[in-house]
């Protein structure tokens, strides 16, 4: 009754990733919902990575790019971990200086 | 939080002195919290998990003994004073009779004297066993609670079959005793102390040295000798300080000559060492801390079992009666006297302004637990949140004796 | 089976997804009344151990004269209890947290093999992704301790978030080593490399072993935030900590959660460091022969026998931890965390470079009797080497 | 899961939840559901990796992104809301520009995903019986041939029959030791910048850092 | 060291603010000026042949007989009375002050009378002396938080003074 799975519908589910995560970036000013956006986009990014790589979706493919998609997919997951640390940590530290979460209040440039 | 009636449980005037900083957080322990031991409340200023500022607020459990003693005369008193420090209603009774007795210039007999310290001191140890059980509780160990809790059981039955009671006695009272023992009693007051001395070496594996107890009683809440006898502590947290000072072996003559042919140590920590037989003390612990608030409570236990002992022992041979009680509505005679007496807690102080009638003018009860927890906030500035529960322990507080 | 089913029941091809999903389905719940048993005998289990270490009895009315039945009194009073949300919470949130943190735990036993042949899904990851979906128990937590609006839930969140987070680097470094051992993720591998007597269960492989299961042990006790480490509900801190406002259904989830992650890291580790499924004495094998039996009798008991050995291992874990609960005090949190950065990431991390040095040092062990499977690493690493050299 | 039907019912509902949790980062006014979605969205996304035979990407997504990643930004609004529930805000200009931009991304990339011509995975129909067979001669991604490439030992660069090898490619050497410096660069600047300053009047205590 | 020695070095620092009070009663008192409290409190502490380390207890009695039949023969004239019991470990002798106040400060029915804290000199008395005020009615001068403790904070009237009236309600509590 379904139809197979293709890279297409891996990609369809990377739109809807991309274009929400897009939104979130583009609509909250909260700085903690901005970096749950930018998390969605780069998930987005893994899907495709994942979907081209995949030895279930490619099972015929010779040879398989099979590890040059997961590995990085596990570069960009380190690197996004990395990142929510270090923007975590700015936004604690944005947060003890301007007692708000909001990216517009605090948009003096003052050491 | 709890919405008390008249008070708004975000406004306090003592912290909106202070800048309150975007990271802090007003908690309001109590009054139902597990660990402030009834309906203490305590309010807690913090910073995360720092607690910059505790605030006790106590009256939860008001019942105005005070004024109630001026309605009454004193051997009706006698059951209140069970509702003060309920955990130790002998100590309390006794401290009530005392003062009384004192008033009146009446000595009770030998057996009564004898049977007295035998009662008083027993609850001595049931108090102290419930005060380590439920500090074990405090710091996430319900084990030794339960083991406390079955030796305590033991001393409420020989109570019970003394009185009646197992928990407000009005057993001691001004002039003797309500009754005498029931025979075959002594036996098992003797079986149960034979049982329950290696108990105390089990509790002292469960918590004293555990390294985890120690961890974290140790250093925590240190209370100066000096910040001690200024808030006006006694008992065992003026002792855990290195104070050496027990008012049965220091107190008005009236009371000491209880114990005048009793031989015992006061439990106190000099030049780093404990009465034997005790564990040695651990290297972490600094005087005045929670671990040795905790520890001369154990070994006061040590020391109330060989009380015990002797009492058995002096009760047996001595002669003549348990003494008569004074009558319902004797006359007072008109004067003021005051007495303190070493209860478990601390030392329970009681105070009689008599203008010569049967019922006193005036009725003062001066808490030990009311002033050893007027020195929470001290203790607890800078400390965790988790060591909160930890020093509120560890001064053994019993709100009824702190509201009255 | 689903092939199975869908020819009994005679589908045609473009309805076989329903016989897939009726598999799924029926596998689903198998799991879920396995678990939930598991729930029911460590409460009974947590009851009775306390009793007894208490000097008292324990339940004894319920179902005869152990309470057997304890379990369901409890739950049917759970059941009955009134479902309350306080005002200041987030509803939403509120309700979903304890699905949120029971769900992973529930998840954790699709990857455990109970014995070698009887796992509900063979991954070639499975060590990797049971300490991956153990992790997200947490997030329930957190959402339960926030959700609430209470102030002493919010602190035991934070508690929660704090100290999971970090145990989780221990545990997974000392789950690394039987990885490493046996030169793959795969628990039934992993588990297959450790049959016979009961020296060659990876505990006992080598000094850095027997160091690591010991963290482990105390990750797992932290990382599923039972007494001693319970900081999250430290009941004379934090009232109940993240459960201060739940009730009722709600709590039961929460704790299902708590007692299922007990059974799982007890399982877990059991396949990882105590030779999962194979006795101390290599009875199976005297009885079934070689694992490879084509009796599908013989094959089935040899698995229940596996399967037994594993409950028994499993159940004995569980015991540990729940006499761990009743016998200590609890430390202070920064305590807890010093003790994580401290001693446990350390130590694991030595315990991780001291067994590669073990392994490369002493491929044949310390009295050269050899290890199974223990070079299978070294052995991938010479192929690879192999076949990059040979062009 | 086995089958054509399985993986595609079990796609098709995982795919829902990545997309239903992404909606709710979007559509939700509270940090916190947002921060739900987002790990529901994960959580697809993770399934996903696993059903596309990526396990070990999979796992790692849980363990990092989701248990992670996610858990810390859940600190992060603990630490930074200061009632519980803040509600966010965003003017309807935001909306705005967001959907102007929105759109005709979505459009473009429809069209991109629409115009891909799978080349060889239809051929994944023909063991719709056998489930997914793995070809011969090459061998299933185990954490093992990741790790290998890490270290620079890539089994991508041979033919599974011994073929030519590209001599001087060294595998994934260097970007992991990149990622590495890159890491360790993170953590100190993170800690750096979340260090805090004892309260005044505060005698700093042992590990006081860490409580945070 | 005796109750006539301590009075000494009272008399000798202080003059007329101590006065000698009942030397042969149980507990003998020494009575002192309501102004001079706190200094002779201070004084009682610091001199190193006295060194009343600890204050024990404060106590006020109110001396007013409500019946109006009695009140013709009572034996005293209406007014409130301070107790404080010391004592010192180091010395281990004892000493009782009392401080004579009126029952209001210049005979205004509401005015609570007036003395200096002492919480200065002893940190218990911060307590001892909120109870004071919230149970009798005296009002410490220079005390940092004068707080009921006992009552509720919005509690009216000092339940140990003899003319206390319960309220009829307190919160849609009945209370009489």
């Amino acid at each position: 009754m379904f139809s197979p799975i293709t890279p297409a519908h891996y990609l369809f589910v990377g739109i809807v990733l991309f274009v929400t995560g897009m939104i979130c970036l583009l609509t909250k000013r909260n700085i903690i919902a901005i970096l749950i956006g930018v998390e969605l986009i780069l998930n987005a990014a893994n899907i495709n990575f994942i979907a081209f790589s995949s030895p279930v979706l490619f099972p015929k493919r010779v040879p398989p790019l099979v590890l040059d998609g997961q590995i990085f997919v596990l570069f960009v997951m380190i690197l996004a971990a990395a990142e929510a640390a270090v923007a975590l940590a700015i936004a604690l530290h944005f947060y003890s200086r301007f007692g708000t979460v909001d990216v517009d209040q605090g948009d003096e440039l003052k050491g | 939080m709890n919405v008390i009636p008249g008070v708004d449980p975000e406004d306090f005037s003592v912290t909106s002195e202070t800048e309150v900083r975007t990271e802090e957080l007003l908690i309001n322990m109590g009054p139902q919290h597990p660990s402030t031991h009834g309906v203490l409340r305590v309010v807690l200023r913090t910073d995360g998990e720092l607690v910059l500022e505790a605030i006790p607020h106590i009256g939860y459990l008001h019942r105005c003994a005070e004024k109630i003693g001026e309605k009454v005369t004193p051997r009706q008193f006698i059951p209140y004073t069970d509702r003060m420090d309920y955990l130790a209603g002998m100590n309390m009774n006794l401290g009530w009779a005392l003062t009384v007795e004192k008033l009146l210039g009446l000595e009770v007999p030998e057996k009564a004297r004898h049977l007295r310290v035998l009662i008083v001191e027993l609850n001595r140890i049931a108090s102290h066993l419930v005060a380590a059980g439920t500090y074990g509780l405090d710091l996430g160990s319900f084990t030794p609670f339960v083991y406390c809790f079955r030796e305590r059981e033991k001393i409420l039955n020989l109570f019970e079959a003394v009185c009646g009671a197992r928990l407000t006695y009005s057993y001691i009272t001004v002039g003797g005793l309500m009754a005498d023992l029931p025979s075959g009693w002594l036996d098992q007051c003797e079986a149960f102390l034979d049982q329950f001395e290696p108990v105390i070496d089990d509790l002292h594996d469960l918590l004293s040295v555990n390294h985890i107890f120690v961890k974290r009683t140790a250093g925590v809440g240190v209370l100066s000798r000096e910040l001690a006898v200024d808030y006006g502590c006694t008992g065992p947290v003026l002792r855990g300080s290195g104070v050496d000072w027990d008012l049965r072996r220091d107190g008005d003559p009236f009371y000491t000559r209880m114990y005048r042919d009793y031989d015992f140590e006061v439990a106190v920590c000099r030049d780093g060492k404990y009465p034997q037989p005790s564990p040695p003390v651990p290297t972490e612990a600094v005087l005045g801390d929670c671990w040795h608030r905790f520890f001369v409570r154990m070994v006061e236990v040590v020391q109330s079992v060989r009380l015990v002992r002797q009492a058995i022992e002096k009760y047996r041979l001595a002669e003549g009666d348990i003494g008569q009680p004074i009558k319902l509505n004797q006359k007072l005679p008109p004067g003021e006297v005051y007495l303190e007496t070493e209860c478990p807690k601390g030392q329970m102080g009681f105070m009689i302004v008599s203008l010569g009638e049967a019922i006193p003018w005036r009725v003062r009860a001066r808490s030990s637990s009311f002033c050893n927890l007027s020195v929470l906030p001290e203790l607890c500035r800078g400390c965790l949140v988790a060591d909160v529960p930890a020093i509120v322990g560890s001064l053994d507080i019993v709100l009824g004796e702190v509201d009255r | 089976m689903a092939q199975w089913l869908s020819d009994w029941l005679t589908l045609s091809p473009q309805w076989e997804w329903v016989a897939y999903l009726t598999v799924a389905l029926l596998q689903a719940v198998i799991l879920l009344a396995l678990v939930m048993t598991a729930v029911a005998l460590a409460t009974w289990a947590e009851r009775k151990v306390a009793g007894r270490i208490q000097d008292r009895l324990g339940p004894t009315r319920v179902g005869g004269r152990f309470g057997w039945l304890q379990p369901l009194a409890d739950g049917l009073k759970l059941f009955t209890k009134e479902d309350l949300i306080p005002a200041n919470a987030d509803a939403v949130l509120f309700r979903l947290a304890p699905y949120l943190s029971f769900a992973p735990v529930f998840g954790v036993f699709m990857a455990l093999p109970f014995s070698d042949g009887w796992v509900a899904h063979h991954f070639n990851t499975a060590a990797f992704f049971i300490l991956a979906v153990l992790g997200l128990e947490v997030f329930g937590i957190i959402l339960g301790g926030y959700a609430s609006g209470s102030k002493w839930s919010l602190l035991g969140g934070m508690r929660e978030a704090a100290q999971v987070v970090s145990y989780e680097v221990p545990l997974a470094f000392s789950a690394m080593l039987p990885i490493l051992l046996a030169g793959t993720m795969d628990l039934v591998a992993i588990g297959e490399a450790q049959r016979g007597w009961f020296w060659n269960w990876f505990v006992f492989h080598d000094p850095f072993t027997f160091v690591a299961f010991w963290i482990y042990v105390i990750c797992a006790v932290a990382g599923t935030n039972r007494a001693p480490f319970d900081l999250a509900e430290a009941e004379s801190e934090l009232v109940a900590g993240f459960h201060t406002e739940y009730s009722g259904f709600r709590w039961s989830v929460f704790y299902m959660g708590e007692y299922a992650a007990m059974a799982a890291v007890c399982g877990l580790g059991v396949v990882l460091f105590l030779g999962g499924w194979n006795g101390p004495i290599p009875v199976a094998e005297w009885l079934f022969g070689p694992a490879s039996s084509t009796s599908p009798i013989v094959n089935f008991l040899s698995q229940l026998l596996g399967a037994v050995n594993f409950i028994i291992k499993c159940i004995i874990g569980v015991v540990f931890m729940i006499s761990l609960r009743w016998t200590l005090p609890r430390p202070r949190i920064d305590q807890v965390m010093s003790m994580c950065w401290k001693y446990c990431f350390p130590l694991a991390a030595l315990a991780f470079l001291g067994a590669t040095l073990w392994v490369l040092m002493l491929p044949d062990g310390l009295l050269g009797q050899g290890h199974p499977k223990a070079s299978t690493c070294e052995q991938s690493v010479m192929v690879t080497v192999e076949r990059i050299e040979t062009p | 899961m086995t089958g054509p039907d399985g993986m595609a019912i079990l796609f098709w509902l995982f795919a829902i939840v990545t997309c239903g949790g992404a909606l709710v980062v979007v559509l939700s006014r509270h940090i916190v559901r947002a921060a739900v979605g987002l790990i529901l969205s994960l959580f697809g996304v993770a399934m996903l990796f696993l059903l596309a035979g990526a396990e070990f990407v999979g796992a790692m997504q849980l363990m990092i992104y989701v248990g992670g990643t996610v858990v810390l930004l859940a600190f992060g609004v603990m630490l930074t809301a200061r009632r519980p529930l803040l509600p966010l805000s965003t003017t309807r200009d935001q909306w705005l520009a967001a959907v102007l931009l929105a759109c005709p991304l979505t459009v473009i990339l429809v069209q991109a995903a629409l115009s891909y011509a799978p080349t060889d995975s239809v051929s994944a129909q023909v063991d719709a019986h056998s489930g997914v067979s793995t070809p011969v001669g090459m061998l299933p991604v185990t954490p093992a041939r990741l790790g290998m490439a890490l270290l620079g030992f890539s089994q991508d660069n041979h033919r599974p029959d011994g073929g030519e090898v590209s001599h001087g490619d060294s595998g994934y050497l260097l970007p992991f030791e990149l990622i590495s410096v890159h890491l360790l660069v993170v953590l100190i600047g993170a800690a750096y910048l979340a260090r805090r300053e004892v309260p005044s009047g505060m005698t700093p205590r042992d590990n006081q850092g860490q409580l945070q | 060291m005796s109750i006539e020695e301590i009075f000494q070095h009272l008399q000798e620092k202080f003059g007329e603010a101590v006065r000698p009070g009942d030397f042969t009663s149980i507990d003998p008192w020494i009575e002192v000026g309501p102004e001079a409290i706190a200094d002779v409190c201070r004084f009682l502490r610091d001199n190193p042949a006295l060194r009343f380390e600890m204050l024990h207890c404060i106590t006020a009695v109110d001396y007013l007989e409500v019946d109006e039949k009695k009140a013709a023969k009572a034996s005293f004239v209406p007014h409130l009375e301070l107790i404080y019991h010391l004592s010192s470990l180091t010395l281990r002798h004892r000493v009782t002050l009392k401080v004579m106040l009126p029952r209001w400060r210049d005979d205004h029915p509401g005015q609570l009378p007036r003395v200096p804290t002492v919480s200065n000199v002893w940190k218990t008395a911060l307590w001892h002396e909120r109870e004071v005020y919230d149970l009798s009615g005296v009002e410490f001068v220079g005390h940092p938080d004068l707080r009921r403790i006992l009552c509720p904070e919005d509690w009216v009237g000092h339940p140990l003074r003899k003319d206390y009236q319960m309220p009829i309600e307190y919160h849609g509590i009945r209370a009489r």
